[in-house]
């Protein structure tokens, strides 16, 4: 599996026959020589569905940075009239079939249906709440640095407006699902990043040097997987002190969790090391005089990006969900703060599968954006491989 | 507010109009209307049906065949003698006999779900659970000073392999295996009687009188003693021919740990434990239950096939119980129940409120109908503070009824009755509910309004003035006045949110915990917790004291205080001020010789936790759901759901039966 | 020393006749004719040589004989291929064919087979050298194992690899450079081929395997009679290997002729430029010629010369305003360049 | 390669006593122990034990002696009398808990990992050769839709749904009519109906993996030189396809393929739970839970032996797969 290191082969100026291949564009010629990364990127931008994923991660992380003002609602306000309200219609047309320009919700009444106790929601037709943009609402600190007051849209008193509807306690679905990509959709990044870093330093280094440090570092992942998580988990759960702010303990869970984690990609990254290492342009490196590292890094690893790429996308679902299998042991972001892990953790009753449906959105969120990251994952494997067309 | 209460109302009228045409006696309604509430106190029992008047017997297709095959005598040589057969009542029809009870359990270890429903005891609750009434024994004596009680057995009453059941079974249990500690338990506080004087515990004598009549003597009155026993101790009675052939004292030390390796088991200790406690899941023990173990409690499903001597008939001479089979199918996780419910893989269950609309919406099309039996709990959402807390300062706090007020009076309860209850409970304060011993007029109402003005007026009174920059209230010594509230289960998560909100409006700084089961009961017992939401739940304190009267360790709101009385003073912390009061007339009720004085005792417990209100209430108590398929008749609407009264098994299932 | 001429036989279908090839490329926004109109015909037993700069497309031509071509090629125009060994095979259009068909695969390999440059990776290195060898023997001449095994090995002796009983279960991990090539040649021409395409197979070697490896296919090529497409940027392999030379720039034959008359009677700017720019041996050390600028890129270069910025005889007006037409100046030469055909004249050309 | 086992397998001795020691130290770390598990799990079905009950039970099952004095005397038993001390939840001895479930637990774990990998590899090979066509697509999204939820709140999204729609939510592995019926179609269609949740679940979550993997490394390897070698040989597409590209894919899932071996024995705790089987996984989630000791210890143990072969396994299907760690192992 020969592969000249990338670095090399698209610089080279005597580019071996393989033109086709490497095909420059031809707007201009004078970046014939494009570095490597422009030219992944021009790859990259013609890969149609990792431009359009691309596209979609920026809306979301978007959101992440502003999450509060694009969230009418903060975290800790609820109304509990306006509890597991379904998610209100938005109107343009009024009862009369006029036309509004500016779109408006009804004002909601709730009853309790006599039999079944459920909360019945219906609309009064004769109350309109035009919806506002930019208007006043709740305290908060754009950026964390501004504070304002400022919310990308909402409705006056004593109006409500629930574009998602509300949880148990009447609190805005689609407000707690914006704010709560500020944490499902960074921290875990973290988490998987660690694993891979990790994963790959020992898992290279066993792989790359074999022998008896490859037995101690196998030994070692064997021990890893040996571990009992459960009784950790509920020791840490014990020695965490009660007034912990919540989302710091969930990174802290994050970092343990890619401590953990990290065995199975060590052990694959050590079985491609150890099929590569005895290529001829290793050796040659070798022979040149690289330092070990520098021969990982600039040899090895490009080597192995289609795994690396797929493996670091398959690892984010699990990150984001890895908080909702503790939170019975109170790890893991409890509310006022909440995350898209939690949200899910909260539909997962019958009741709310059986009544209140609606609060199973977050969960095509979730889908979504794994989706996006791994078909952008996609496209930057594509453009990374000299050999594809 | 006073929309639901009608709404709920009605609901509860239209319950029990259903129940009185369906021509059963006396559906019990446990609605507001003062006026009911009285004349069920001194209503005449249903006449008795006299037992011997019932000319012949019948009994279940099943048994016929064995009886003919000879396997087994027939019913009248398995049924006690005409006069002392046991008639039970039915709640709607005679029944017919066949099919299978079906309940969901967690498996091998859940063994009360499938103990409680099926339970025999010597003497059981009326359906108020104001008196006791035959079913083991079939009536007492009890002299006027209440120190000598003589108990008449059934004749001819055969244990479920054929032996006969007599005095010498209570008097083998007493003997060998209760007062010599065998399985794992300690003598039952019920069978001591208190000298009034010194307050002395004297352990009463048990004599046999001849085979079907025995005597229990106390040495000073003890008046409750037959309900006491209904609740601590309810079969006062054990297969002596088995368990002279496992206990060591007759079978020697190293034979009985040579069947107990046999049976499995570790040691004697916990084999004894499982044959002499949790006997019932065990094949080879003998029982007087309905239905009998028959195959492995750890398979798929714990079969109890019929009992061919049950002892009690209806009134038309039919041998009960009416079903064949008492199956329990094991779950993974408790939303199978749900599911097993809807899908009708099991026809009998119990859930809890939160359930409540999803099972109302499929009653149709699950063919079932959601029964709301009463609950005996104070509230539906508490918080309970440990009044032995070990932080000094909490303590003085906590203690000091002001702040129990302020605490009361800060939280909306229309709100937390509207997300934690779906709007069903009421918005009161936590208080002994209606129609049960110990309800005082005006409990429910006591700090229940939603005033934050007056709390925080209250915790400035406290000295509590001094806040901080986010507007926590400070102690003297500057640190924040702060609050843990730890849980083991995440349902209490919005609750305890609202709590917290409404704790820190008015200063005093909340911290949610949650931990897992065995965590939560290691900070209990080491007097560990602050607060948490364990929900105070008693029949009658008299005859179950420990929840409101710190006797002993495990409850939360007591921390130390009962392990200084369980321990007699060597350990935990001597009670002061108005909770060694509770004590005091716990001590006294013990030593009274009337069931009224020793009311007047229970009365005065009652009292001084309706003045002193250590337990935090914050939306009223809400009914247990008992789930029944529709072709599972004669389960009552509405039975007090408790577990002195053993929840379902107050409802008598052995008369259930299954209707095509 | 170039082998002796095999005696011409009477004019007859050359093996494999290439007409009017044309190859593009669908870019972003534009059509790259990476292969432009190319003609020559491959005789029998003969070695035609196919040079030029890297990016001229001599490689995807090649290719396209064995229809290995990427699906974004569009490939149009005529690769006549009449076999001498199978008579029904006769006058066969291989752009025609499908390029996974059954037709196309009795051909490859059996018919016509192929050495590739990068000898590394040439071979898998999941399995022996030997069973690779075999897959092809095994598919086109015989079905026992035995006897194939025999052949493999056979052949690997005469590619000059000693030892080849313990190096048949081999791996090519376990081999030179060198030594796979030597290999890949053993596993081409195992089923006799007419038509073996070197595709550079020496440029990843050095100087002294280059030799080597050159005076193997020359014998084998003289042991089997087996025509030789050889496609190298090496002037110096051309020299010392083939009998014709078709010279290409931008995906044009340039020039086509005899070896002697491409060294000693170059007509094309291009190929002189080549030409002085190989350091001839002896001659005293003075600057070698490179040819300025650098290569174009094929993108509407139709009518115009490719060489046109670089040529040192261009001639403006004409040169980068009209398609070159193809000059045949005598019977074995011709050149694509308007000094050789009057410019202005229309039907001047072959 | 013998000896390379032998020397293995040598080297899991250290390993094991390495884990025991740590496994049964960890087991015991979290707060309290059996008994105040037990006390908690009583006090749920209404009967709070006393202190002197508790006492004198952690006396019986002498949890009041130091970890590591316990640790030693199982360890002697184990080594002595082979006897793995008894559960405290199942009052039965370690080894017929686990017995009891052994058989379903092997069959319901083979079946799921052979339908993942039987079902996952072949969609990978065809996402990567015809990658970016529709079945790719879709491919991915399911397999991402799986991944992405969390697989107890899909199986109850499908129960609940199969219940509205069809009336019966499909628990278990029968319905009651079958559940002790003699095998007849009707069993064998019931249980058909009833594995389709499972699949779904189990499909989505656990294939996605795989297909993502072997599509990434086939997409790597479909375009090396060495396939147009072979293609220049007059191979058909399929055989190289599944000769040379195929194999050289497998390298990443052959590496941590010996780890499924424990996966066997344990049984993902999530398809106990969907399909409501008592198999392995929730036993011993609750042994941790409740700190049943010596049955969490002996499973770990038993659990630890199957990880160290499943590397061992992996070892030597990696050697045997590609010819240059073939040489560096022997070399090694």
């Amino acid at each position: 599996m020969k592969r000249l290191p990338l670095s090399k082969k698209l610089f080279s100026k005597n580019n071996t026959d393989n033109e086709v291949g490497s095909k420059i564009p031809t707007d201009n010629t004078e970046d014939y020589y494009a570095s490597q990364w422009s030219l992944i990127w021009k790859k990259l931008k013609k890969h149609k569905l990792a431009r359009f994923s691309l596209a979609f991660l920026i809306i979301f992380y978007l959101g992440v940075i502003f999450a509060d003002f694009i969230a009418p609602q903060g975290l800790q306000e609820y109304q509990s009239d306006y509890s597991n309200t379904p998610p209100m219609q938005i109107h343009f047309f009024d009862t009369e079939g006029n036309f509004h320009l500016r779109p408006f919700v009804y004002g909601i009444e709730s009853t309790r249906h006599p039999e079944t106790y459920r909360k019945v929601f219906v609309e009064d037709r004769d109350v309109m709440y035009p919806i506002q943009f930019f208007t006043e609402g709740k305290e908060y600190k754009l950026l964390g640095l501004i504070p304002t007051n400022i919310h990308l849209f909402g409705v006056e008193e004593p109006g409500e407006i629930f574009i998602l509807g509300t949880d148990g306690m009447g609190r805005d679905l689609f407000s707690r699902l914006v704010i709560g990509s500020r944490v499902s959709l960074s921290i875990p990044l973290v988490g998987v990043a660690i694993s891979l870093v990790i994963g790959l330093i020992l898992g290279g280094i066993s792989g790359y040097f074999g022998g008896w440090i490859d037995a101690i570092i196998q030994r070692i992942i064997e021990l890893f997987r040996s571990f009992p998580t459960l009784p950790l988990w509920m020791a840490l759960s014990a020695a965490i002190p009660a007034g912990i702010d919540v989302v710091m303990m969930y990174l802290y869970i994050v970092i343990i969790i890619s401590f953990i984690e990290w065995t199975g990609l060590a052990r694959v990254v050590r079985g491609q090391f150890m099929s590569l290492k005895n290529e001829e342009y290793v050796l040659a490196a070798r022979i040149a005089g690289v330092s070990t590292p520098k021969i990982i890094s600039k040899h090895l690893v490009p080597g192995i990006i289609s795994y690396l790429v797929v493996a670091v996308t398959l690892a984010i679902p699990g990150m984001i969900l890895a908080e909702t299998a503790m939170s019975f042991l109170g790890l893991g972001i409890r509310s006022p703060a909440t995350s898209w892990g939690v949200l899910l953790q909260e539909a997962q009753q019958i009741d709310n599968v059986a009544l209140y449906p609606w609060k199973l959105i977050p969960l095509f969120f979730v889908i979504f954006s794994v989706l996006c990251f791994n078909f952008f994952g996609d496209g930057l494997r594509d453009a990374a491989d000299p050999y594809k067309r | 507010m006073k929309k639901r209460l009608i709404v709920f109302l009605s609901l509860v009228l239209l319950l029990s109009f259903l129940t009185a045409c369906m021509g059963s006696s006396e559906g019990l309604a446990t609605s507001e209307t003062g006026d009911e509430q009285e004349t069920e106190a001194e209503k005449e029992p249903v006449e008795e049906v006299d037992p011997s008047s019932i000319s012949s017997y019948n009994e279940a297709p099943e048994l016929k065949e064995l009886v003919e095959s000879g396997k087994i005598p027939s019913v009248e040589e398995r049924l006690p003698v005409a006069e002392d057969v046991m008639v039970e009542e039915v709640y709607e029809e005679t029944g017919v006999y066949g099919g299978n009870i079906t309940i969901p359990w967690k498996g091998a270890d859940d063994e009360w779900t499938v103990g409680k429903p099926t339970e025999e005891p010597l003497f059981r609750f009326n359906e108020d659970g104001s008196r006791v009434e035959p079913n083991v024994a079939k009536g007492y004596d009890v002299n006027d000073d209440a120190t000598e009680f003589t108990i008449y057995l059934r004749e001819g009453m055969k244990w479920s392999d054929g032996v006969p059941f007599t005095a010498d079974d209570v008097l083998f249990y007493w003997e060998h295996m209760l007062t010599k500690e065998t399985f794992g338990k300690s003598v039952y506080d019920a069978y001591f009687s208190v000298d009034p004087e010194t307050g002395e515990r004297h352990m009463a004598e048990v004599t046999k009188v001849d085979d079907y009549t025995f005597k229990v003597t106390h040495k000073f009155s003890s008046p409750d003693f037959l309900k006491r026993v209904a609740i601590d101790n309810k079969w006062f009675f054990a297969p002596a021919h088995f368990h002279k052939t496992i206990l060591p004292e007759f079978v020697g030390e190293e034979k009985a740990s040579e069947i107990a390796t046999e049976w499995g088991f570790a040691d004697v200790k916990s084999f004894l434990k499982a044959t002499g406690y949790y006997y019932w899941t065990n094949v080879e023990i003998p029982t007087l239950r309905a239905w009998v173990a028959s195959n492995d409690p750890h398979s798929e499903e714990f079969v109890m096939k019929r009992n061919p001597y049950y002892w009690k008939v209806d009134k038309e001479g039919n041998q009960l119980p009416y079903v064949n089979n008492f199956i329990a199918k094991k779950i993974q996780d408790p939303s199978h129940a749900m599911l097993g419910m809807l899908g009708g893989d099991f026809n009998l269950g119990k859930f809890l409120v939160q359930d409540f609309t999803v099972l109302k919406e499929n009653e149709q099309k699950a063919d079932f109908r959601v029964l709301l039996w009463p609950s005996v709990n104070f509230t539906s959402a508490a918080i309970v503070l440990n009044q032995g807390v070990e932080d000094n300062n909490l303590r003085s706090l906590v203690q000091n009824i002001k702040f129990r007020e302020a605490l009361s009076v800060a939280v909306d309860r229309h709100e937390v009755t509207e997300i934690v209850t779906n709007g069903i409970g009421e918005p009161i304060q936590a208080s002994v509910p209606e129609g049960l011993v110990g309800h005082q007029e005006g409990w429910k109402d006591q700090w229940a309004e939603f005033n934050p003005d007056r709390a925080n007026q209250l915790l400035d009174e406290i000295g509590l003035t001094e806040k901080n920059s986010n507007g926590f209230r400070l102690y003297e010594d500057g640190s924040v006045v702060t609050l843990t509230i730890t849980d083991q289960n995440q349902a209490s998560a919005e609750f305890l949110e609202l709590v917290k909100n409404y704790y820190e409006n008015v200063g005093v700084k909340v911290n949610i915990k949650f931990v897992d089961p065995g965590t939560y009961s290691d900070q209990l017992y080491n007097n560990q917790l602050q607060a948490t939401t364990a929900i105070p739940s008693v029949v009658n304190v008299a005859l179950r004291p420990d929840v409101l009267v710190p006797l002993r360790l495990g409850q939360p709101w007591q921390g130390d205080f009962g392990l200084y009385r369980e321990s007699n003073g060597e350990e935990g912390t001597k009670p002061e001020g108005e909770i060694a009061k509770l004590v005091e007339n716990w001590d006294k009720l013990r030593a009274a010789s009337t069931e009224e004085k020793a009311m007047e005792y229970a009365n005065e417990i009652y009292k001084l936790h309706h003045k002193n209100q250590w337990l935090l209430g914050y939306a009223g108590p809400t009914p247990s759901l008992v789930v029944a398929a529709n072709s599972l008749r004669n389960v009552p609407e509405e039975r007090f759901f408790a577990d002195e009264f053993r929840e379902i098994g107050h409802g008598h299932p052995a008369q259930f039966f299954i209707k095509e | 020393m170039n082998v002796n001429n095999i005696k011409q036989q009477p004019e007859e279908k050359p093996l494999l006749s290439v007409k009017n090839l044309n190859i593009e490329i669908q870019m972003d926004n534009a059509v790259l004719n990476a292969v432009d109109g190319v003609s020559f015909n491959i005789e029998k037993g003969k070695t035609l040589g196919l040079v030029g700069e890297s990016g001229c497309g001599k490689s995807l031509t090649s290719r396209s004989i064995m229809s290995l071509n990427p699906k974004e090629c569009e490939t149009t125009g005529e690769i006549l291929y009449n076999s001498t060994i199978d008579k029904k095979m006769n006058n066969v259009n291989i752009v025609d064919l499908d390029p996974t068909g059954k037709k196309v695969r009795s051909i490859r390999g059996k018919k016509i087979s192929m050495i590739f440059q990068e000898p590394m990776t040439a071979l898998s290195p999941l399995y022996t050298i030997g069973n690779q060898i075999m897959e092809a023997i095994l598919l086109h001449r015989t079905k026992n194992k035995k006897e194939a095994k025999k052949i493999a090995l056979e052949m690997l002796r005469k590619v000059g690899i000693s030892d080849e009983e313990k190096r048949f279960d081999q791996y090519p991990h376990e081999f030179s450079g060198g030594m796979r090539q030597r290999v890949v040649i053993a596993m081409a021409l195992s089923c006799n081929p007419e038509l073996l395409i070197a595709d550079e197979p020496t440029t990843a070697l050095d100087v002294t395997i280059q030799a080597q490896v050159m005076e193997l296919m020359k014998s084998l090529q003289y042991e089997f009679g087996m025509a030789i497409l050889l496609v190298t940027h090496d002037l110096g392999v051309i020299a010392e290997m083939c009998d014709e030379v078709a010279v290409m720039y931008l995906g044009k034959v340039v020039e086509k002729a005899s070896v002697r008359e491409i060294f000693y009677n170059p007509k094309h700017p291009y190929t002189k430029g080549l030409i002085k720019s190989m350091p001839k041996l002896g001659s005293e050390k003075k600057r070698l010629e490179p040819i300025e600028g650098t290569v174009p890129l094929a993108i509407n270069m139709r009518n115009k010369c490719g060489f046109y910025d670089r040529c040192s005889e261009r001639i403006a007006g004409v040169c980068d305003v009209k398609a070159v037409p193809d000059t045949q100046l005598s019977a074995d030469h011709s050149v694509r360049c308007f000094l050789y055909s009057e410019y202005g004249e229309e039907e001047k050309n072959a | 390669m013998l000896k390379y086992i032998l020397r293995r397998i040598i080297l899991v001795i250290p390993v094991l006593i390495l884990v025991s020691v740590i496994v049964f130290f960890i087991i015991q770390l979290p707060p309290g122990d059996y008994v105040t598990h037990f006390a908690a799990e009583m006090a749920a079905q209404g009967e709070t034990l006393t202190q002197e009950e508790m006492d004198e039970l952690r006396a019986t099952l002498n949890l009041d002696r130091h970890w590591f004095v316990q640790y030693l005397f199982w360890m002697k038993d184990i080594l002595l009398h082979f006897d793995f001390g008894h559960s405290f939840n199942y009052d039965e001895p370690v080894t017929a808990v686990i017995d009891r479930y052994m058989a379903l637990t092997l069959i319901v774990s083979f079946i799921t990992m052979a339908f993942t990998y039987l079902v996952a590899i072949p969609i990978g090979i065809y996402s990567a050769v015809k990658h970016y066509s529709i079945g790719d697509y879709i491919a991915s999204t399911i397999g991402f839709l799986g991944m992405a939820t969390p697989n107890f709140l899909l199986a109850i999204i499908l129960m609940y749904f199969s219940y509205v729609n069809f009336g019966d939510p499909l628990l278990g592995l029968f319905s009651s009519e079958y559940e002790n019926a003699a095998w007849s179609w009707g069993k064998v269609w019931d249980l058909a109906k009833h594995m389709v949740i499972p699949i779904i679940v189990i499909g989505t979550a656990s294939t996605a993996g795989l297909i993502r993997i072997m599509r990434g490394q086939l997409l790597d390897e479909i375009n090396k030189p060495n396939v147009v070698t072979a293609r220049s040989k007059g191979l058909s597409e399929s055989r190289i396809l599944f000769k040379y590209p195929t194999r050289a894919a497998l390298n990443p899932i052959v590496s941590t393929f010996g780890w499924t071996l424990s996966n066997i024995f344990t049984g993902s705790t999530i398809t106990a739970i969907v399909l409501n089987l008592p198999i392995q996984g929730p036993v011993m989630y609750n042994a941790l839970l409740g700190q049943d000791m010596y049955l969490a210890g002996t499973w770990l143990l038993f659990m630890a032996i199957l990880t160290v072969l499943g590397t061992l396994i992996s070892d030597i299907l990696l050697a045997w797969l590609d010819p240059k760690i073939r040489t560096e192992i022997k070399g090694g």
